[in-house]
């Protein structure tokens, strides 16, 4: 197990959140987290990454505990993080907000500048531009080269499909699998099932905040059940 | 909603009036003095905290209307010998000044706001410094004379010596006190409050949020011009410095000092300011640094403030303290 | 049915981010709305176009038929027009009477009223107490808000935005955060509070369950537009809104 | 006319040292976002370090502005790690009041330390004396001065733009949660911003000790000035910044010679209009 999270419980002020979630992510996977907004993804995702640390629970990244460690010890460990509102940095230029993570984690490994743009040939071509003058498609794609970047050997993506278009989630997908030819394991969360259904290996079904369901994606997909209660309207 | 004060703090309190009006059989001129720049200083912060307390508007520039008051009082003084020409006129010119300017700063809050209020309050200390012909700029007015107060056809009495000012000091000290008192306990009060808690919900709520804030700011600045226009006969001499930004920050220490969510703390803390002071300066001259530290203590580990733990302590179901806070991220 | 409330070719942008895109959209008298869309739909940003917190690049806002695009949100409250926020938006500090008070003394013209004592105004307290009555929350009248549980901080919030007694009422994500039971209690609440008070409700919801079980009505937002509305069981089988929920273009 | 330009060039010296202090404070309150009231405080207190290696002890002058530094960073170091670091998430309010009290502090423990005025010291030999600009004499230290400003102006340039620390300071002042999530170490750059803004103070009063009266209470005075400044370039913004500290110290020097009287005055009129026509700034993107 590359990761695992026990029992976790996070909350903003009086509410809770998520209650009680576990999960397990093995080395090379791709693991996704499926559910509707609102069902407690994003938190348990921040949970994991230190951002709002769990109230109660443990998160456990290659046998070492990291719960309530601060969100850049976890990051110089190899865990990269790629956050649904994409957030790069606005006056730094695209190639320094890539660039910077190499700097800042310390982390040797396959990911150079070199690969990411082999990778997103766009972002070679928006190398010199502000982060604030790109589209959301290609902030999107710079979120996840930074994040990879710091070598991680699991990267956490929110929402990856989201807001993208067809076109746009096909080059993600690909990239996606990639990645994971290139010895990265991915946990991924996603409201988008055929998205999921064509990039991971196994899910997990989210719920108000607990974890309703868990198995093959193929086989979550099969259960017509799950999918007209969890994940259709 | 503890209105009424319970019954045990009513005989506390009308204790302490008598005490008050007592107070010049026994004391020394020094402690009339003392008790003077006391309650001046709380009418001072007690405007302050409608502002800061109550509206969570924080002004570096309450300073700026203490001197319009005092200024006003002096001119009139020095024109017209009848203080309660000199107060009057005073008060007015420090509420008018701080509603143009009210309009201005309003339009602001958080740091900006305390930027433009230390901005406008500074204008208003240039002024006093450097517009010589009219305020006598940095030797300031002197000779300001404790002039009879005389409501003509009504009554005419003598205040000029230390016992009898401390009287028109004492009286209007105390209605101001009750009126802010009986301000802040009305549905305006609970406006400002609901303000100061959530500024979109009460504008969602109907309320009209940048005028009620300005009405605050007014009173604010009326208050400082209550306590300004007081100081001008009993110091007899009016100087720039009560203008400047650092006098603004005595209301601010003494409100921090007292607690900002209890009614009286602005009035404890001025108490205590001044008592603090007393102390201190018997055994050094640097007081200043003792007041820094506890100002960095009480910033640090009591921003309730000294009334609010008290208060905790004698009345534990009765919270002062807000029931939310942040969370560390 | 009259129009409460109209939206004509409405816009807003941020910047380069185009949150509503021309959206027109009535709201009749007495019928149960719910807005449904994906994250970054632009549903909050109607609301808060609707109700005076933004204003429109484009277009034209006309409640009970008067223009009100440019007029300021208390302006709009006392027309009739609330709303409840989607993060939690009470006056933590003030007891939970005091937060339904506020909007009652305003309806009222009374919050001016300087030097008398708030328990003086018996009717105003009336009223307040009736509504607590009505949100379950009369037991807890004195208590800071602050200290309420999440639940019933919701209900307080539902509680504030009710208040002003208006006409129409914008919920946000009402049942956010809730445990399956407060979300039944307050699903009941808004059912009530409809065909009791004769508010008008347009609720902004993620609940599939709340929405479909709720309303009337519903209007489906992507990207900024309008995608689809109409009653529940023709939303339901519509091809485009699942593809939005489900991610039909992928296979396209 | 030549006294004009004359004028001109005073101001741009007396402008330098607002840059200094007001650069400190635009940084720390860009990263932090904490309005630091004491910076002023910290000018003094770089002021009479300097004083006492260069005046009192003798040692080179260079090495007491270094020492200065060195000694005011540490200060720095202490107030961010031992107070400041506890109270970023609250009411800023209180954050003001809390650097409030370590004006009160420092001001009271300068007088105790050194005793109230300073005598200024000589100026360095290599410093001393005029050159004769439009015929006047103008003093090699004022030129010495406006060369430090502008160094220290395509310093910060340099380091914010062309090193990874700056880089990195960036990221964090723009989105600290995101660059924490990238693995940047946000409470140690948010000590190092602070640290380094303190020394910029320091090296403004230090810088000033051979020609300024330098007396407790001076803090008072700078920091004010530096609020007028990072008000008018927008909170935050180090090249309004350096804008906004040439026009008012050029602006003061003229005020002094054709309008002294109300030349406070309308510094403030300027400050006032600023904050309510443009708060973010006259020089905001």
């Amino acid at each position: 197990m590359i990761l695992e999270a026990r029992e976790l419980v996070t909350g903003y002020g009086f509410s809770v959140v998520i209650h009680g979630i576990s999960l397990d992510v093995d080395t090379g996977e791709i693991v996704c987290l499926l559910g509707r907004n609102g069902a407690g993804k994003s938190t348990t995702l921040r949970s994991i990454m230190g951002l709002t640390p769990p109230r109660s629970g443990r998160v456990t990244f290659r046998g070492e505990e990291i719960t309530g460690r601060q969100p850049f010890e976890i990051a110089r460990r190899g865990v990269g993080y790629v956050p649904d509102d994409r957030r790069i940095f606005s006056d730094l230029t695209v190639k320094e907000n890539l660039e910077i993570v190499q700097r800042v984690t310390r982390r040797e490994g396959r990911w150079s500048l070199e690969r990411v743009y082999q990778l997103f040939p766009v972002l070679r071509e928006l190398s010199a531009k502000p982060g604030a003058g790109l589209s959301g498609g290609e902030q999107k794609m710079l979120a996840i080269g930074r994040a990879l970047m710091g070598n991680p050997a699991l990267l956490i993506l929110d929402e990856p499909s989201e807001g993208l278009s067809p076109l746009l989630v096909r080059t993600l997908v690909d990239a996606l699998r990639r990645i994971r030819e290139d010895g990265t394991t991915l946990l991924i969360a996603d409201q988008n099932v055929k998205f999921a259904r064509r990039v991971a290996d196994r899910g997990y079904i989210m719920e108000k905040g607990t974890i309703r369901f868990a198995g093959p994606l193929e086989q979550l997909w099969q259960n017509e059940e799950v999918v007209r209660r969890y994940l259709a309207v | 909603m503890g209105v009424r004060p319970s019954r045990r703090l009513a005989v506390f309190l009308a204790a302490l009036v008598a005490a008050l009006f007592l107070f010049p059989l026994v004391a020394r001129s020094y402690s009339l003095y003392l008790a003077m720049q006391i309650l001046i200083l709380s009418v001072f912060s007690l405007g302050f905290n409608l502002l800061f307390g109550y509206a969570g508007l924080l002004s570096f520039g309450q300073a700026g209307f203490f001197a319009v008051g005092a200024y006003g009082c002096a001119k009139i003084l020095l024109a017209v010998p009848n203080l309660f020409l000199g107060l009057v006129g005073g008060i007015v010119a420090a509420g008018i000044v701080a509603f143009l300017l009210g309009i201005l700063c309003v339009r602001h809050t958080r740091i900006y706001f305390s930027m433009l209020t230390l901005a406008f309050g500074m204008m208003i200390f240039s002024i006093a410094l450097k517009w010589r012909d009219f305020t006598g700029g940095d030797d300031g007015l002197v000779g300001i004379p404790r002039a009879p107060l005389e409501i003509p056809g009504l009554l005419t009495i003598g205040v000029a010596n230390l016992e009898q000012y401390y009287y028109v000091v004492l009286v209007v000290s105390l209605l101001s006190v009750l009126g802010m008192y009986r301000l802040v306990h009305s549905p305006l009060g609970l406006t400002l409050q609901a303000i100061r808690d959530s500024e979109s919900r009460a504008e969602f709520a109907g309320v009209p949020v940048r005028n009620y804030r300005l009405v605050a700011f007014t009173i604010a600045g009326l208050y400082a011009g209550v306590a300004g226009a007081l100081l001008a006969p009993l110091e007899n001499t009016i100087t720039p410095p009560i203008a400047h930004w650092s006098a603004s920050a005595e209301p601010v220490m003494a409100t921090l000092l007292g607690g900002i969510h209890v009614f009286g703390g602005p009035i404890v803390g001025a108490f205590l300011f001044f008592m603090i002071k007393d102390i201190i300066v018997r055994f050094t001259q640097y007081w200043l640094i003792w007041l820094g530290a506890i100002v960095v203590i009480l910033v640090m580990g009591f921003r309730g403030g000294v009334l609010s733990i008290l208060v905790e302590r004698l009345m534990p179901w009765r919270p002062t303290r807000p029931m939310v806070t942040r969370r560390k991220a | 049915m009259s129009d409460l409330l109209r939206l004509e070719g409405v816009s807003k942008r941020f910047g380069e981010f185009v949150a509503v895109h021309d959206v027109t959209l009535f709201i009749p008298a007495g019928r149960l709305t719910a807005i449904i869309g994906p994250n970054g739909a632009g549903k909050t940003t109607v609301i808060n176009l609707a109700t005076g917190a933004l204003a429109p690049d484009a277009g034209a806002i006309r409640f009970k038929g008067d223009p009100v695009t440019h007029l300021s949100i208390h302006d709009r409250v006392r027309r009739g027009l609330s709303r409840s926020f989607q993060i939690m938006n009470i006056f933590p500090r003030l007891t939970v009477l005091q937060n339904v008070l506020l909007p009652v003394l305003c309806r009222r013209g009374r919050t001016g009223v300087a030097l008398t004592p708030v328990e003086g105004e018996r009717e105003a307290v009336a009223e307040v107490e009736r509504i607590l009555g009505e949100i379950g929350l009369l037991d807890q009248r004195d208590a800071p808000a602050g200290a309420l549980s999440h639940g019933d901080q919701r209900l307080l919030e539902l509680g504030i935005a009710i208040a002003p007694g208006p006409e129409l009422c914008f919920l946000d994500e009402p049942s956010a955060g809730l445990t399956p039971v407060e979300r039944a209690t307050v699903l009941e609440l808004i059912r009530k509070l409809f065909a009791e008070r004769h508010t008008t409700f347009v609720i902004v919801e993620h609940d599939m369950d709340v929405v479909f079980s709720l309303s009337d009505w519903i209007v489906v937002m992507n990207r900024g537009r309008v995608l689809a509305e109409g009653p529940p069981a023709e939303i339901r089988e519509n091809r485009e809104v699942r593809e939005v929920y489900l991610g039909e273009e992928l296979t396209a | 006319m030549d006294s004009v330009l004359f004028q001109g060039l005073i101001g741009l010296s007396m402008a330098m040292y607002l840059w200094l202090i007001s650069a400190g404070l635009t940084i720390i309150f860009g990263v932090l976002r904490i309005v630091n009231f004491a910076h002023g405080s910290l000018y003094m207190v770089g002021a009479y370090l300097a004083f006492t290696f260069y005046g009192l002890l003798g040692w080179p002058f260079w090495l007491a502005i270094v020492l200065s530094l060195l000694g005011t960073g540490l200060l720095g170091f202490v107030m961010e790690r031992g107070f400041l670091r506890r109270i970023y998430g609250i009411d800023e309010a209180y954050q003001l009041l809390l650097t409030f009290g370590f004006i009160l502090i420092l001001d009271d423990l300068v007088k105790i330390v050194w005793g109230g005025v300073f005598k200024i010291p000589q100026i360095p030999a290599f410093l001393d004396g005029a050159w004769s600009v439009f015929g006047r004499p103008f003093p090699v230290y004022n030129t010495f001065i406006i060369g430090i400003g502008v160094l220290v102006a395509v310093g910060l340039w340099a380091l914010f733009e062309k090193t990874w620390w700056g880089r990195t300071v960036r990221a964090t002042a723009s989105d600290r949660e995101m660059a924490n999530a990238i693995g940047v170490n946000v409470p140690r750059v948010f000590s190092g911003v602070f640290v380094f803004g303190s020394m910029l103070a320091a090296l403004g009063g230090a810088l000033g000790t051979p020609v300024r009266v330098v007396a407790p209470g001076i803090g008072a005075t700078m920091i004010i000035q530096a609020f007028i400044i990072t008000v008018i370039g927008g909170l935050g913004n180090l090249k309004g910044a350096f804008v906004s500290s040439l026009i008012v110290g050029i602006l003061s020097a003229y005020g002094t010679l054709f309008f002294p009287v109300f030349e406070l005055f309308f510094i403030f009129v300027i400050m006032a209009v600023v904050l309510l026509v443009r708060p973010q700034g006259l020089f905001a993107r």
